[in-house]
């Protein structure tokens, strides 16, 4: 008994098929770990911070299903652009950079209810759900079509978006004109459409 | 700046960067200021306000005779004690001298209140010591060379 | 950030003591919101090391090196106002030699305390390679004095009744290379500098110092020259040889940091034209009147004002007829300069408020006295 | 030379019936070892050199003592002063986030030079998505700075912070459409294809739209490595130091690593993507490579050595008014000279 799980770890070993399970597990547990921190976090700034290390893992699990674009855009837009126009929010925004400053609502149960609820809901989905693994697809291939697609069948899911972040875009400069002058905060929230 | 001429305005900023790249360029091309300082040494003017010393006649005797007039005109109380020795007259020579260097502001007044032209300040300029008291210099300290011979 | 809708924490920023670009030791207490910067309040007294009063306890020739500690980058200034007053109390008259030696170290200096000015302020708006050209042209200066008085900096060679000393041999040349050498350069830092876009961008239209506002606060010198008012001591109470010599007083109607810069910049080519006359005009003759060994000026007072490369230096005497000043004041132009500050950094950005304090090109030795 | 290397000893690990991921990864390891050492030389060289044009620039000698009359060795005794010194941590410091933001500086820095091509097939990993994944991981460095200032407790590191953090999200988006026309150009994000369709025809600087791509690359790195005039992060004479002011000794070395082997990759990748990477004449192409490296590296230090620094609104501006819409424009106008 002892023997022939040996075995079956040694081949696992042998082969580096046991690299595939293992990163995965500890590309969840990358996203799980962090996530729960950054809820939980009492100072603002180090929940943002522990979101670096939740995208990043992401990023990774993109990259574990072939999907290398993704996992660089998903670096590229999360932790270069969001993450850094968050932490520059909580500076800029007064008091929230204090750690004695209360960052946890009242509504704890409320709050718990509602994840519960979400949980549920994706859960079943996940369950009802047949999966099945295709061949992997070469990345160039998986790129390509990404383009064809956005270009093609969903031009106008495209289209859509684009307006949308365009009224992001202007919006904010409203917003950030106000009765001042423009100032180098108006223009990162151009960043964030901008990317 | 208004938009028509932003082109001109962008064409002629570069232009301006340039012409600074071409100045640091030429100076590059010149011959560097630096002195090397502890190897090479800076030429020292013979006039240099530097340490104070104190001259001897042509008999090799010290010309100061104590009479204190570089005492009363130093400003900063450098010189804070000078003695001479029991003789009248002449034969008058100082005994104790005391010049603090770290008091000094090396204006020169003493020198030019000496009636005897029995001090100087020579172009010593690196006056250092490991505590204060190493600043602070006896006339073993302050002699200078005898008549004729160069400081 | 400025509307209602956001607050943004304002943050009190201690800008100095120590400080690259306090110019000394300056504090200033920064009132920020972002980068903006909403309050400034100039803390002084670092440097305070009482000449004043230690001036009180000083027979009058050794009150001549203290003045020379004040406005340090340019101590024939300190000591002519000084030596002026004096001279005044005394109703000494000092020979035409002296005068213009004089006059030669005055410009001397000025030259050398603007170009410490380019460097520093080159500097702070990081352009580094200006600072040591700057400073390299200033060493031809401190040899120039070197040569003549024996110390670079702390000269004390405007004496009561004249100069310490006549020029030594191959000065005149030797400043008369320097003054052929001196356009050429200011015509790089022209190059390099003035023209840059970007140094304009830095420097036009900010800091800006409404001309009554200035006046008001006592401004003098470049800084209120900047803002197009024409006052300049040489001008208006000529000194010493200036009555006669040719030169311009520069003004610049901008009010800004560049007015400032350039009105700086100009004054470097006037200061060499002046040299230049004075170099050649040179009579011969003694450099220093017969001057008691005490001096013991009959009571009363003196005011001697000249024009540092600050703006309007001075000093006022007041004399008891013992061989010491009963009270000794003096006006130091950076410290009306610096009283103005606040005004003129409201509004801006912590790296306009380095360009703003480095166009005003204050000295603390003089602020704190 | 890269892959046939790593073939002969995989094929030969394989058929001695080893388990091939141990070869995996001490392959990884040896080639994060190799970039490392690569880098940190690089490093000690630029340094030198930087100190050299400087004081070439400004009439002065620069090092002359260390290690003979030119002073090679300046830099190695100054690293060694550095990894000696005492390491200090601020009162009121945020430690973990003080003690992580270095290396999350670092890091990243060392691993955009895997994609580098120092010859036919000589990168360390030519990735499919090369170009990307240079853009996703410059955007990390960021955030060390940011947490550097953040956790630093002092006033001027958060001002330098709030800076690099507006500088660098404001400079990516130029950079990155300067990239996109030359990925247009080559036809993929591979670097490897993109030098190859330089070799083709021609270097892309020559290459008519390109050199308004060429342009806004240069510009915007030099706003990437935060140097004059975009130095605005670290100030000296508006911040002292900007975000590491409060650093010392190791510390402070990483932030200095990270901030030449940046200057250097930044100078090596705008060589690939412009100035046809290794390829040349005469001599080897790694020798190439480093020449083109090493001449944009003297470019960027003689400018930063003679302008003034802008103003931080003045940086935002000149990106978001300027860059942006030429990058944008440059991106249209290399869609439609491919095209036709």
């Amino acid at each position: 008994m002892i023997g022939s799980l040996w075995n079956v770890i040694w081949n696992s070993v042998f082969s580096g098929s046991f690299w595939y399970p293992l990163a995965f597990v500890c590309l969840s547990l990358g996203v799980l770990i962090p996530a729960v921190l950054v809820a939980l976090s009492r100072n603002m700034v180090h929940a943002a911070l522990w979101l670096l290390p939740c995208l990043v893992s992401v990023a990774g699990l993109y990259l574990m299903l072939g999907a290398e674009l993704l996992a660089g855009i998903q670096i590229l837009v999360y932790c270069g652009g969001i993450v850094v126009l968050i932490l520059f929010a909580v500076m800029l925004t007064h008091g929230l950079g204090d750690p004695d400053v209360r960052v946890h609502n009242q509504q704890l149960l409320w709050g718990v209810v509602a994840a519960m609820a979400v949980a549920g809901v994706v859960l079943r989905l996940l369950s009802q759900e047949i999966w099945q693994s295709g061949p992997p697809v070469a990345v160039s291939e998986v790129t390509g079509r990404l383009a064809d697609a956005l270009l093609g069948p969903y031009v106008l899911a495209f289209e859509v978006v684009s307006v949308i972040l365009l009224a992001a875009l202007i919006g904010s400069i409203v917003i950030a004109r106000g009765d001042a002058a423009p100032e180098p905060g108006a223009d990162d929230s151009d960043a964030e459409a901008g990317e | 700046m208004t938009r028509t001429n932003l082109f001109v305005d962008v064409v002629l900023s570069a232009l301006s960067i340039v012409k600074g790249l071409m100045v640091t360029l030429t100076n590059a091309l010149r011959p560097r200021v630096t002195r090397n300082h502890p190897f090479q040494k800076t030429p020292i003017p013979e006039v240099w306000r530097g340490r104070l010393v104190h001259l001897r006649g042509e008999d090799g005797r010290l010309r100061c005779t104590a009479c204190l007039a570089c005492q009363k005109a130093c400003p900063s109380h450098a010189i804070p004690t000078i003695q001479g020795d029991d003789k009248k007259g002449k034969e008058k020579r100082a005994q104790v001298y005391v010049w603090d260097a770290s008091r000094c502001l090396f204006c020169g007044l003493c020198v030019e209140a000496c009636p005897f032209d029995a001090i100087r300040l020579t172009r010593e300029y690196s006056i250092v010591g490991e505590d204060r008291a190493d600043l602070i210099f006896d006339l073993n300290r302050l002699l200078g060379p005898a008549e004729g011979e160069t400081a | 950030m400025t509307t209602g809708l956001t607050p943004t924490e304002h943050i009190t920023l201690n800008m100095g003591p120590q400080h690259p670009s306090t110019h000394g030791v300056l504090r200033l207490e920064l009132e920020l919101e972002g980068e903006v910067i909403v309050a400034c309040r100039p803390i002084i007294g670092y440097l305070h090391r009482g000449i004043e009063k230690m001036a009180e306890a000083r027979t009058y020739p050794q009150v001549l090196p203290y003045t020379d500690r004040l406005d340090y980058l340019s101590s024939s200034s300190n000591n002519m106002a000084y030596v002026q007053a004096v001279e005044k109390l005394l109703g000494l008259e000092v020979p035409e030699r002296a005068k213009y030696l004089r006059v030669i170290s005055l410009e001397l200096n000025r030259i050398a305390s603007h170009l410490v000015f380019l460097a520093t302020f080159a500097n702070d708006l990081g352009a580094t390679t200006v600072f040591l050209y700057g400073m390299r042209e200033r060493e031809l200066i401190m040899d120039l004095f070197s040569m003549w008085a024996g110390a670079r900096l702390t000269q004390s060679w405007i004496r009561i009744g004249g100069v310490g000393a006549d020029i030594p041999d191959g000065f005149v040349d030797q400043a008369l290379a320097f003054c052929r050498l001196m356009p050429k350069r200011l015509d790089e830092y022209d190059r390099i500098l003035t023209g840059n876009r970007i140094f304009r961008a830095r420097t036009e239209g900010v800091g800006i110092l409404p001309p009554e506002l200035g006046v008001n606060y006592g401004a003098s010198g470049p800084t209120l020259r900047g803002s197009g008012v024409e006052f300049d001591v040489r001008r208006a109470e000529p000194y010493e040889v200036y009555g006669d010599l040719d030169f311009e007083v520069v003004t610049r109607p901008t009010c800004d940091c560049m007015g400032r810069y350039l009105v700086r910049m100009q004054e470097m080519r006037q200061s060499v034209r002046i040299l230049e006359q004075c170099l050649k005009r040179l009579p011969e003759g003694e450099v220093r009147a017969k001057v008691p060994r005490v001096i013991r000026p009959p009571e009363g007072e003196a005011y001697g004002r000249v024009e540092s490369p600050r703006g309007e230096f001075a000093c006022y005497v007041v004399s008891d007829g013992s061989p010491r000043p009963a009270r000794v004041r003096f006006r130091a132009p950076s410290f009306y300069h610096l009283s103005v500050l606040p005004r003129m950094l409201q509004g801006w950005k912590v790296g306009d408020a380095v360009a703003i304090l480095g166009s005003i090109d204050i000295v603390l030795g003089e602020v704190d006295r | 030379m890269n892959a046939s290397l790593y073939n002969t000893i995989g094929q030969w690990w394989y058929v001695h019936g080893l388990p091939p991921w141990i070869f995996e990864a001490a392959w990884m390891v040896a080639m994060a070892a190799l970039v490392t050492v690569f880098v940190l030389l690089s490093v000690l060289v630029l340094v030198w050199l930087e100190r050299k044009i400087s004081a070439d620039l400004q009439s002065r000698v620069g090092p002359n003592r260390v290690g003979g009359r030119f002073g090679p060795l300046q830099t190695a005794a100054d690293a060694l002063k550095l990894l000696l010194k005492e390491d200090i941590f601020p009162a009121g410091a945020d430690r973990v986030v003080f003690w992580l933001a270095p290396f999350v500086v670092f890091v990243p820095s060392l691993m955009v030079f895997m994609v580098l091509p120092f010859g036919e097939r000589l990168a360390v990993n030519d990735l499919n998505l090369g170009v990307l994944f240079v853009v996703a991981v410059s955007a990390f460095p960021v955030i060390g700075l940011i947490m550097a200032g953040w956790g630093s407790n002092n006033k001027y590191a958060v001002l330098g912070a709030m800076r690099a953090a507006a500088q660098s999200l404001s400079y990516e988006v130029p950079l990155v459409l300067a990239m996109v026309c030359v990925v247009v150009f080559a036809g993929s994000l591979r670097v490897g294809d993109i030098v190859a369709a330089q070799r083709e025809g021609g270097w892309f600087i020559l290459r008519f739209p390109l050199q308004l791509a060429f342009l806004l690359y240069f510009i915007t790195a030099m706003a990437e490595v935060n140097r004059v005039p975009f130095d605005l992060p670290e100030a000296e004479s508006e911040l002292v130091a900007g975000y590491h002011v409060e650093y010392s000794g190791m510390r402070f070395a990483f932030f200095f690593l990270a901030e030449f082997a940046h200057l250097f990759f930044v100078s090596a990748f705008c060589a690939t993507l412009f100035l046809g990477a290794w390829q040349g004449p005469w001599l080897p192409p790694a020798v190439w490579f480093l020449l083109k490296s090493y001449a944009i590296v003297i470019l960027i230090m003689w400018i930063r050595w003679t302008v003034p620094r802008l103003r931080i609104d003045q940086v935002m501006g000149f990106s978001w008014k300027l860059l942006v819409p030429l990058g944008l424009a440059a991106v249209v106008l290399t869609g439609i000279v491919k095209v036709w």
